[in-house]
């Protein structure tokens, strides 16, 4: 019994927004308490995993443990940004600045250095995979767009080769259409699946 | 061709069925003792544990490269020092005049049927990381809106957003720096923004109207994932001509399907089609990150691609002819 | 109840299509859910990583993806979570996992005690088995960095929705000497991951695990379903073609 | 240029390199730098999502209510207090509730959104490349329109097929039909066309980010020599 529990919530919850769904006007309400609440509980637990987070790491602090002085410094802009964010509000432009003047710089360079990382690892492209289908169209079709990225050819201004480079760029559609709807099928099982109580993604 | 459709997976394999004996034998010892659900439930944990021992296991798969990252350094290093030297040295080259994709066209279009009174969206959905090439693209948009007299309003969907819209803001030259709204939620935030006509839901922030009075919703995006948030959670509840899209390089192939079937009314990906949109619109474009050291990015890794196609047909002649010798 | 469109005719149709599939596959193969099943090889070498990092007494670490933008997708890696930590219970080192937002994180937390209480050693499981690497899409990659990189890994699984920039971890870990298995339902991702030693499984194969694991037949039946629904697709795609053609279907 | 910008951009020089310094292995300054990362995003986020979120639309209404009982109000309260238990390594499970309402919701959202927003427009968009007013014009049939309509059709077909997932006894092993095969390697073009495209969308977009970085570092040293 104590295990049918959650499964009941799940099924009825997914439920009740399938239904409120088809019933629209008439289950609006419902379904914006619904919404509601799931919005909650969804912030709380970020705010729960965040704490777990910060518990390990002050354990790890406090145990001096090896690596402790990442957890210093973990723990240290936490504390920096949180309180900062409480006292002086998470729209003051100063407070703004500060957050924007470490997190810009940090991500836009580890988005470079995958750029980099990227051109090594192309390097031993076709020694890891090998050559097959999927190899050989996705090298050939990787140099014709890196061509098509230069801007030369669409700056000769040609009418004829303008065609060929509109049809070589809409190509990829019927891929991504073929992946989406596989991936979209995929979705929606496990969707149904986990509404109807088979997969059960909480635990057991 | 067979080794690759194994490694990634896609190569059939084939399940043994679980022998029948075995199955009527657990039924045997399960009809002669009473057991509670809960000590059968434990006895089916020992047993599978059980099971796992001195289960063989073909070895697990190990990086074919070496572990020494020599090359890495090197290529990294050799790619660090061209665009260091090109933005040092190569001036910028003057904006070309090009053949107009037709999803660029569409928006100028859709663009250009904004008048004042009409109502906008501007939403920020892009990480800190892409600013810079989604600024690029965005600010000759927003001060076309701006000076058509077009009402606009920014709503952003992750807490970094906040400082985003500012930058964006500052970056186009518009003064009052607009109030950016935060919207909570993540997909629920976009679905519950979609279905509320009334306004009346507490969790939609103070200030928004209803998605359906806005003529148009322009996405700042530079995740695939989240454009598709947007394609799944609002778009079904609009009619059709509502968005239009300024998305990274990265996600203009999954945009393609989208504007195909309709959903997405016109688009604009990465800096050279925000350059040319910017031009449509009359609007001077944004100093865009240096295009000749873009150029010279992407010809080191078409000299890469080709490199490594030519070792693998030289390793694999190789191979051929000393196994013909032997 | 609105008149529905074509657009949530077709959807509607699809659903209840899907449901019908579902439960008729589970019902057919009731027996033998897993037989006649084509398995995916990703799925499978993360058993083989799991056993490989028993025998060194050391840890598989997964990192679970984000679930900022879809968390439905995010929740089909859990089963895999649950089936290794069942595996690493009595070992020396148990699966760490790392997870890219709050409800994921709680998700997979609450999925590794339930999987301890299972194994009725609740008070062997420690909240440092499955906790949060960071909550934006970067922080998390800038979480899960340093967990890849760990010398006490025997290698490293990514299950979830990742973010092409995840090609950074798979970097480190291949730097580590580690191997590294890629499960990704981002198709740009993806494509990225196919330039590295990754062993990589690609498109809908990302909802596999149940199956290929063998650990839940409901899976198995939606992988049946699935492959119904590819075949009705194909007709009524073709018949619809046709009969737009022939200007039947104005 | 003001000392604050100075500082600014003295941070963002700093932690470039030490992300750069990745290049040279895998070191303590790349590691303090994520670190940081983490930190100051994970101290951010906590912030917003306490002003914007939990004040406004958890502890206001209860507030608005003067302490008296509603159970709209009061049932989240007690799913959060339910989520607030899993901090403990003993009340783990007390959060299986919570987590499966949130649960039931998204996989709602995600079959009436996947099914609406993806599936049915996907399928219907290739069929409706078939429409008369599309492949005829005056009357007589536009080849080039309908041959490219059967073109994304058949890729579309042989992508799906790429991942079918059942096998027949073949022998003494198990395989997939030879029909089944042969629109794999087909879709397997199609899928290695757009993963190319998709390959280098990507990598423009973080040679983009590389390139604007060091313009930055470049603008800041320059500025700094000149004053």
């Amino acid at each position: 019994m104590k295990k049918a529990i959650p499964i009941l919530i799940a099924g009825l919850s997914g439920l009740l927004v399938l239904v409120a769904l088809i019933w629209q006007p008439q289950l609006a309400g419902w379904l914006e308490v619904v919404l509601n609440w799931a919005v909650i509980i969804a912030s709380v637990a970020a705010l729960v995993a965040m704490a777990t987070l910060l518990l390990a790491h002050t354990r790890k602090i406090i145990m001096v443990r090896h690596g402790f002085i990442y957890s210093v410094i973990l723990i240290g802009a936490f504390l920096v940004s949180f309180v900062g964010g409480m006292t002086a509000g998470v729209e003051n432009p100063s407070y703004l600045r500060w957050i924007a003047a470490i997190q810009q710089p940090a991500e836009a360079s580890l988005l470079g250095l995958a750029a980099l990382v990227m051109a090594a690892a192309a390097l031993r492209l076709f020694h890891q995979r090998g050559w097959s289908a999927l190899t050989v169209s996705f090298g050939i079709s990787a140099l014709v767009f890196l061509v098509l990225g230069l801007g030369w050819l669409q700056a000769l201004q040609i009418p004829q080769l303008d065609i060929v480079i509109g049809y070589l760029e809409a190509l990829p559609l019927v891929g991504m259409r073929g992946l989406l709807i596989g991936m979209g099928l995929g979705a929606l099982l496990l969707g149904l699946r986990i509404v109807l109580g088979l997969e059960r993604p909480y635990g057991e | 061709m067979e080794p690759i459709v194994a490694e990634v997976g896609m190569q059939p394999e084939v399940s043994v069925p679980p022998e029948e004996s075995e199955t009527a034998e657990e039924q045997r010892v399960a009809q002669d003792l009473l057991l509670l659900r809960s000590q059968k439930e434990r006895a089916e944990v020992l047993r599978n544990l059980i099971a796992e021992e001195g289960k063989a296991f073909p070895p697990a798969h190990k990086p074919k490269s070496s572990h020494k990252s020599w090359y890495r350094l090197v290529i990294g290093l050799l790619m660090l020092t061209a665009l260091i030297g090109t933005l040092l040295f190569v001036p910028p080259p003057a904006l070309k005049e090009g053949a107009v994709p037709a999803h660029v066209i569409a928006l100028q279009e859709a663009m250009q049927a904004l008048g004042a009174g009409d109502k906008v969206l501007v939403v920020l959905d892009y990480q800190p990381a892409t600013s810079r090439e989604m600024v690029s693209m965005a600010a000759p948009v927003l001060q076309f809106i701006a000076e058509r007299g077009v009402s606009w309003q920014l709503l952003v969907t992750q807490p970094s957003g906040l400082w985003l819209a500012q930058e964006l803001a500052s970056t186009a030259g518009i003064t009052p720096i607009p109030e950016a709204i935060y919207l909570p939620g993540g997909n629920l935030g976009v679905f519950a923004l979609a279905i509320d006509q009334n306004q009346s839901s507490p969790l939609l922030p103070s200030g928004l109207s209803a998605l359906n009075d806005y003529r148009a919703i322009l996405l700042l995006e530079d995740s695939g994932s989240q454009f598709q948030v947007w394609m799944e959670q609002a778009s079904p509840w609009l009619g059709k001509g509502r968005f239009l899209a300024l998305v990274a390089k990265q996600d203009a192939a999954m945009v393609l399907p989208y504007y195909d079937s309709g959903q997405v009314t016109g688009y604009v990906a990465g800096t050279q089609e925000g350059a040319l949109m910017a031009q449509l619109l009359g609007q001077q474009p944004m100093h865009l990150p240096h295009e000749r050291a873009l150029q010279v990015g992407l010809i080191i890794m078409m000299v890469i691609l080709i490199l490594s196609m030519i070792t693998k047909a030289e390793a694999d002649a190789t191979g051929r002819r000393r196994e013909e010798k032997t | 109840m609105p008149a529905l469109s074509l657009n949530d005719l077709l959807a509607f149709g699809l659903c209840v299509l899907a449901l019908v599939a579902l439960g008729m596959n589970l019902l057919v193969h009731r027996k033998h859910p897993y037989s006649g099943l084509r398995h995916t090889s990703a799925v499978r070498s993360t058993e083989i990583l799991s056993q490989a990092a028993a025998e060194q007494g050391k840890r598989l670490t997964i990192g679970l993806g984000l679930d900022v933008a879809d968390s439905t997708t995010a929740m089909a890696s859990l089963p895999v979570l649950a089936a290794l930590t069942r595996r690493s219970i009595f070992t020396d080192q148990p699966v760490r996992a790392a997870s890219g937002g709050g409800t994921l994180a709680c998700l997979s937390q609450s999925v590794v005690r339930g999987t301890y209480q299972g194994a009725v050693t609740p008070e062997l499981f420690k909240p440092d088995y499955a906790l949060l690497a960071g909550l934006s899409p970067y922080a998390y990659l800038a979480g899960l960095l340093p967990q890849a990189a760990s010398r006490a890994n025997a290698g490293v699984i990514l299950y979830g929705p990742h973010r092409p920039e995840s090609v950074l971890a798979v970097d480190l870990v291949e730097r580590k000497g580690n191997p590294v298995i890629v499960l990704t339902s981002d198709l740009s991702a993806q494509a990225v991951l196919l330039a590295s030693s990754a062993q990589l499984s690609l498109g809908e194969d990302f909802f596999d695990s149940g199956a290929s694991l063998e650990v839940n037949p409901s899976a198995a039946a939606a992988l049946r379903a699935q492959d119904l629904l590819r075949i009705v697709i194909t007709v009524g795609l073709i018949l619809g073609a046709v009969l737009r053609l022939l200007g039947v279907w104005q | 240029m003001n000392a604050l910008d100075v500082i600014i951009g003295l941070i963002g020089f700093a932690l470039t390199l030490m992300v750069f310094s990745y290049l040279l292995g895998y070191n303590f300054f790349f590691r303090a730098a994520l670190y940081l990362l983490v930190g100051i995003s994970s101290g951010y986020i906590a912030a917003v999502l306490i002003t914007k979120v939990i004040l406004p639309l958890l502890i206001a209404p209860i507030q608005a209510h003067n302490g008296q009982f509603s159970p709209l109000t009061v049932v989240p309260l007690l799913l959060c207090l339910l989520l607030v238990l899993m901090l403990f390594p003993r009340t783990v499970s007390a959060g299986k509730l919570p987590l499966a309402f949130l649960v039931g919701v998204m996989a709602a959202l995600t079959i009436a959104g996947v099914s609406r927003g993806t599936l049915a427009p996907q399928l219907l968009s290739i069929v409706n490349r078939f429409s008369p007013s599309l492949v005829q014009t005056d009357g007589e049939p536009a080849w080039g329109q309908i041959l490219e309509a059967v073109f994304i059709l058949l890729g579309v077909v042989a992508v799906l097929f790429t991942f079918h997932h059942r096998t027949h006894l073949k022998g003494d092993t198990e395989a997939r039909s030879g029909l089944v095969e042969g629109l794999s390697s087909v879709g397997q073009v199609f899928i290695g066309i757009t993963f190319g495209m998709l390959f280098v969308g990507f990598y423009t977009t973080a040679l983009t980010a590389l390139i604007a970085q060091l313009g930055t570092i470049k603008d800041f040293i320059l500025s700094l020599i000149t004053g």
